[in-house]
């Protein structure tokens, strides 16, 4: 009778789960009776490459931005300022340096933990490692800064940078015109034996010549912008616009000789 | 049954005008695809009963409807599976941008009631006689159709920032 | 005598509600305790992965699809990995798959720990619950030792997995096995067989074949209704037809056939058949090898085309739909996710006339929904 | 007249303090016994050093502590609280309810016979007293479910009037049956029915009344027992009867609103049911205040009377306890049909037999 049947199944499946749960209650305070950690006074260890903080050591950062390429939610700030020669010591494997790191931030509040930043660093000197007492009251200040330079190192390095940047631009200027002058007189020379042979030359020289000015000019002014958005201080900014004025002044002379030439060498080829 | 043959089946029965074409491993401007079979939109919804109820085909799970922005056009595209003859098989139907619509399938599948309702709520595609024509994930006043390649993110939305605004405009 | 004029009472059941398992708000109509309409409303967990997906690489999307169906991680990347890695055509290496057998299916019980701890205690045990919680934690640090993250993995990537394992973590993976068992075993006779808990369950929330069919439903959903089908065993992926293992499917033994203690009881047996998968990978597996090799270093030789891949997660067929432009774009023109969760959970609005209160909390239980996963 | 006012003065405080002790000392077991059974510590950290040392501003020391004060510490929480009455509330009935809960509990330790000499008020109809007392605390509960303007509270609410109407009658009649046994409804004379050694207890049958022929009852007595036991179980909202309160179905049920010390009132109020309804168990069926060997009895330790009955009674609790943490919840139609399909028939049929036994045995 089935009416009796489940008071009869009740009483007996009830009974074998009472039984459990006190034989788990008997077994209180022995070998694996308890998954409780106490935590304040006994820790769980997390495996040394438990994804919990992103650190970087600094000093064998080469500033190559992969991390902050292979970042899915760009949560890594990278901006480099170029090192002179023999200015930074190798990395502990021994890769050379080239690059200041004037601003290094990760924004953890960012963060999603994955790790796939480090998997590219070819130094490996980003690490995601098992720290996990981080804990802030301010959103803000879960922006941890390694850069090793304080604001007015990076004003020093920053100044250097752009000095270093003039003499080598003022350096390859005089390469290019020097360059562009051998290749003009090359040029009208041949122009001249051409005329003399009265027919119109179809490849234009331009290119050659123009090609220095293309490079030098943006990478001049991204150093500026950069300085100009990093810093954003007032003091700064007049010094790094000298900076540029003089940059220009003196880049625009070889050029503008170059195009002079280039110029009359058309009008000469049109007329 | 192979692509063709189910191809083949679906042009007997409803013509050319309406069964467009099948596209196989072959095809020439991908690289992979999975053999697909295109659909005039508006007769999804008999070409759906067919296949469900026809007992060679019998496709009688409707596992995914996805939409994709083509560009001018707006595509729907059903992945269907007979657990009865095993086989599988993927429907498009392509409809233009301005004036979208689709047939529903919702009343031969239950489970296309809710994927087309997302597929609505995430490009706009009007599915025909649909029995529960709503959004489904987003709000019902929400402005656009977040998929859509041309897609705006709105700045506020009833008066909440939505967007930052170091982000607007950027993406 | 004057009529009695009755109005339904509308009730509004979430979206901060202890057991729809998330922020699912269900509209209910009930005529006293006797629900008359049930209406679902999804999006408060909607986080645009799609969307995302646009603009991301195909490494990137990674650890985005973690957090999906973020109780069963490792599924979700290994679902993602596949379709990526039939684009690009990748021959994964033997031990990597072997490694994600054993994460994903140790993932996969941890899931179904959760769906059946949680049904447990949605019907109101507590103890069952928290004793088979301790055995999702000691799988946690199983996969945190392998993956080092607990819960959002990032662990099998396109073409390979992150990290190598030790013989010490296969050991380890080895203990669980048998200590797991008869944990499982204990709550078979602590909840499974239990008269309250069987008149609860079972004869409530029936899902008839045609039904489950009709209404998507996958995984273990659709083998409590009687339908023996297994993305791993009817369509194997990756290496699973290596493995002997068991399709545990509903009978009805406890009422009706496609009630809610079938559906409850399948996640019950499958855990013992992932076991069972673990066992056979553990003795099949070598630890010769490179685990990179096969991962690509960019994605500029994706192919132009499309894709649909589905795969076996703990809550049902998951299938990725990925629309490539081709080399130049490195990431996917579209990327849909046919999320389980979603589609089971639409079968809510259709079964849940007449029922009581406490029976949809017991069929939304039952269907193992994360809503992370039917948002994305 | 100084005298009497004295005496109620003394009462008052006396049951005033056992309910909260009882109330604490219930809510910290409770804690304990669902932590060891699902293999955790529970509270660990407050003790009641600890406590003091943080009342007073000094170190908290960290050592050897088992969370003894923890209960008293949340119901220091727990005062501190705000008091949030819902915008839609009946305000005056949502201030009452918890007042009227707790006084339904709180009365009926009036007539708890805990020793001979220590009954507040034995009066000759202490049994229908009590089961009279305590369902009123119904009307507090449906008044709490319905003020707060809440629907989950009020579905909560219904749930457990339904509950608690529908199970006051096995309760009522497998005590009927001690009654006829005893010929007395006042708790003392029941108790005292039971004197002397333990197959004296009514649990046993009626040998204390009719000598060896009492042992056909047993049975009947052991039936009327679970019956009592299920039935008091569901009165008090206990698991696997939680359903007025089921957390995974109504958030919290008719006190889903209510916060801070209307909420402690409750939960307070609750535990006291418990104890009484566990009390009235041990001095009907258990024999009260007698420790079942009559050398003990007799040896007139000072104490050793109410010390046997509450010891007794929490014995049950931690039955109460125990099958709260280990079964699941009942749906609300099931639980009326365990009600009215397995245990009116049951106490029906023992309240026959018994009257049978009265009538034409002895």
């Amino acid at each position: 009778m089935s009416y009796f049947g489940d008071i009869a199944k009740a009483v007996s499946t009830i009974s074998t789960g009472m039984k459990i749960t006190f034989a788990h209650f008997k077994n209180v305070g022995k070998n694996k009776g308890t998954f409780t950690t106490q935590y304040p006074k006994e820790t769980l260890t997390a495996p040394a490459f438990s994804r919990q903080q992103l650190h970087n050591n600094i000093d064998d950062c080469i500033g190559c931005k992969k991390c902050a390429m292979a970042c899915p939610v760009d949560c890594i700030d990278i901006v480099t300022v170029k090192a002179g020669a023999d200015e930074l010591s190798d990395c502990s494997d021994g890769t050379k340096r080239r690059l200041h790191l004037t601003v290094y931030d990760i924004d953890m509040a960012k963060c999603m933990f994955c790790g796939l930043c480090t998997y590219p660093c070819p130094t490996h000197c980003l690490t995601i490692n098992d720290d996990h007492n981080f804990i802030k009251f301010e959103r803000s200040e879960l922006k941890y800064k390694f850069s090793a330079y304080s604001p007015e190192d990076v004003v020093r390095i920053e100044k250097e940078a752009a000095e270093r940047e003039v003499i080598a631009k003022a350096e390859k200027a005089a390469k290019a015109k020097a360059k562009a002058e051998a290749a003009a007189k090359k040029k009208a020379a041949e122009v001249a034996k051409a005329k003399a042979e009265a027919e119109k030359v179809e490849t234009a020289p331009e290119p050659e010549k123009t090609e220095p000015k293309a490079k030098t000019e943006p990478v001049a002014k991204t150093q500026v912008e950069q300085v100009v958005e990093v810093k954003k201080e007032e003091v700064k900014l007049p010094v790094a616009e000298a900076k540029e004025n003089e940059a220009k002044a003196e880049e625009i002379k070889p050029t503008e000789d170059a195009s002079k030439e280039a110029n009359s060498d058309n009008e000469t080829k049109e007329s | 049954m192979t692509p063709e043959e189910i191809f083949n089946k679906l042009k007997d029965k409803f013509g050319e005008s309406k069964i467009l074409s099948v596209h196989n491993n072959e095809s020439a401007e991908v690289d992979i695809c999975d053999p697909f079979i295109n659909i005039e939109p508006l007769a999804m919804t008999e070409v759906a009963k067919f296949l469900k109820n026809d007992s060679e085909l019998a496709f009688d799970q409707c596992c995914c409807i996805s939409g994709v922005d083509l560009g001018d056009d707006l595509q729907a595209v059903y992945h269907l599976y007979s657990f009865n003859q095993k086989h599988k098989i993927c429907l498009k139907a392509t409809t233009n941008r301005e004036n979208p619509a689709i047939g529903t399938t919702a009343l031969t599948w239950g489970i296309s009631g809710w994927l087309e309702r997302e597929t609505y709520d995430m490009f706009g595609i009007i599915f025909k006689n649909h029995p529960d024509h709503r959004r489904i994930l987003l709000e019902e006043d929400w402005e656009g159709y977040p998929l859509r390649k041309d897609y705006e993110f709105p700045r506020y939305w009833r008066g909440m920032e939505v967007t930052p605004e170091e982000d607007y405009g950027t993406d | 005598m004057e009529q009695i004029k009755t109005d339904l009472m509308t009730i509004n059941m979430g979206p901060q509600h202890p057991s729809t398992h998330g922020v699912l708000r269900l509209e209910l109509k009930t005529d006293g305790e006797i629900v008359d309409s049930c209406r679902p409303y999804l999006g408060y967990l909607h986080r645009c992965f799609e969307k995302h997906c646009e603009s991301l690489d195909y490494l990137k999307i990674v650890p985005f699809t973690d957090r999906m169906d973020y109780l069963a991680a490792m599924n979700n990347n290994w679902a993602f990995a596949l379709a990526v890695e039939k684009m690009m055509g990748i021959e994964v290496p033997e031990k990597c798959e072997y490694l994600r057998v054993i994460v994903s299916e140790l993932n996969r019980i941890a899931s179904h720990i959760i769906a059946f701890g949680t049904f447990g205690l949605d019907i109101g045990a507590f103890t069952p619950f928290l004793l088979a919680f301790n055995q999702r934690e000691l799988i946690f640090d199983l996969l945190e030792e392998a993956s080092g993250a607990r819960m959002l993995y990032n662990y099998i990537w396109v073409g390979g997995v992150a990290r190598d394992v030790t013989s010490e973590w296969l050991k380890k993976v080895k203990g669980f096995c048998e200590s797991y068992k008869p944990v499982i075993n204990e709550i078979d006779d602590l909840l499974s067989y239990n008269k309250i808990f069987v008149s609860r369950a079972a004869n409530v929330g029936i899902v008839p074949k045609d039904l489950a069919i009709d209404y998507g439903f996958t995984g273990p959903n659709l083998r409590g209704s009687g339908i023996e089908f297994d993305l791993r065993k009817d369509e194997p992926y990756s290496i699973y037809d290596k493995f002997d293992f068991d399709v545990p499917i509903g009978s009805g033994e406890e009422g009706t056939l496609g009630d809610c203690w079938d559906r409850y009881m399948c996640r019950i047996r499958e855990t013992r058949e992932s076991i069972k998968i673990i066992e056979q990978a553990l003795e099949g597996i070598s630890l010769e090898g490179d685990i990179y090799e096969a991962v690509p270093k960019n994605f500029n030789k994706m192919p132009k085309g499309e894709v649909y891949v589905r795969s076996e997660t703990p809550r049902g067929e998951m299938g990725i739909y990925i629309v490539s432009e081709g080399g130049k774009a490195p990431t996917p023109y579209r990327c849909k996710v046919r999320s389980p969760a979603f589609c089971a959970l639409s079968i809510l609005e259709k079964i849940a006339k007449g029922v009581m209160i406490s029976d949809i909390i017991v069929i939304l239980g039952s269907i193992d929904i994360v809503l992370g996963e039917v948002d994305r | 007249m100084d005298n009497i006012f004295l005496w109620i003065a003394i009462t008052l405080g006396a049951m005033v303090g056992l309910v909260s002790v009882v109330g604490i000392v219930s809510i910290y077991l409770e804690r304990k016994i669902s932590a060891f059974m699902q293999d955790r510590l529970g509270p660990m950290e407050v003790g009641f050093g600890s406590l003091v040392n943080a009342i007073a501003g000094k170190e908290v020391l960290r050592e050897g502590r088992i969370g003894l004060a923890q209960s008293l510490a949340d119901g220091l929480k727990l005062l501190q609280k705000e008091d949030i009455i819902p915008d839609g509330a009946d305000k005056f009935l949502f201030k009452l309810a918890p007042m009227i809960v707790f006084a339904g509990t709180f009365s009926t330790f009036a007539a708890l016979p805990l020793a001979e000499y220590f009954i507040p008020a034995d009066v000759n109809i202490g049994l229908f007293y009590i089961l009279a007392i305590s369902s009123f605390g119904v009307s507090g509960i449906l008044m709490a479910g319905w003020s707060s303007n809440n629907k989950w509270g009020l579905l909560g609410s219904l749930r457990s009037t339904a509950q608690m109407v529908s199970y006051e009658i096995p309760v009522g009649v497998s005590l009927v049956s001690i009654v006829m046994l005893t010929g007395t409804l006042s708790m003392k004379g029941i108790v005292v029915a039971q004197e002397g050694w333990f197959w004296n207890w009514h649990l046993f049958g009626a040998v204390g009344h009719h000598g060896l022929i009492g042992f056909v009852l047993l049975p009947m007595m052991v039936i009327n027992f679970i019956a009592y036991f299920i039935g008091s179980l569901a009165e008090t909202n206990r698991a696997p009867f939680d359903i007025p309160e089921a957390e995974s179905e109504l958030v919290a049920g008719y006190h889903t609103e209510y916060t801070g010390m209307r909420f402690a009132i409750f939960f307070l109020a609750e535990y006291g049911a418990i104890f009484v309804g566990n009390a009235i168990a041990v001095a009907l069926f258990l024999g009260g205040w007698y420790s079942g060997i009559p050398a003990i009895d007799q040896a007139n330790i000072p104490g050793i009377a109410p010390l046997v009955f509450i010891l007794k009674t929490f014995v049950l609790i931690f039955v109460v306890m125990w099958i709260r943490w280990t079964l699941p919840r009942l749906r609300v139609d099931q639980l009326m049909t365990l009600c009215w399909k397995y245990l009116i028939p049951f106490t029906l049929f023992t309240f026959f037999s018994v009257a049978i036994y009265k009538v034409f045995i002895v």
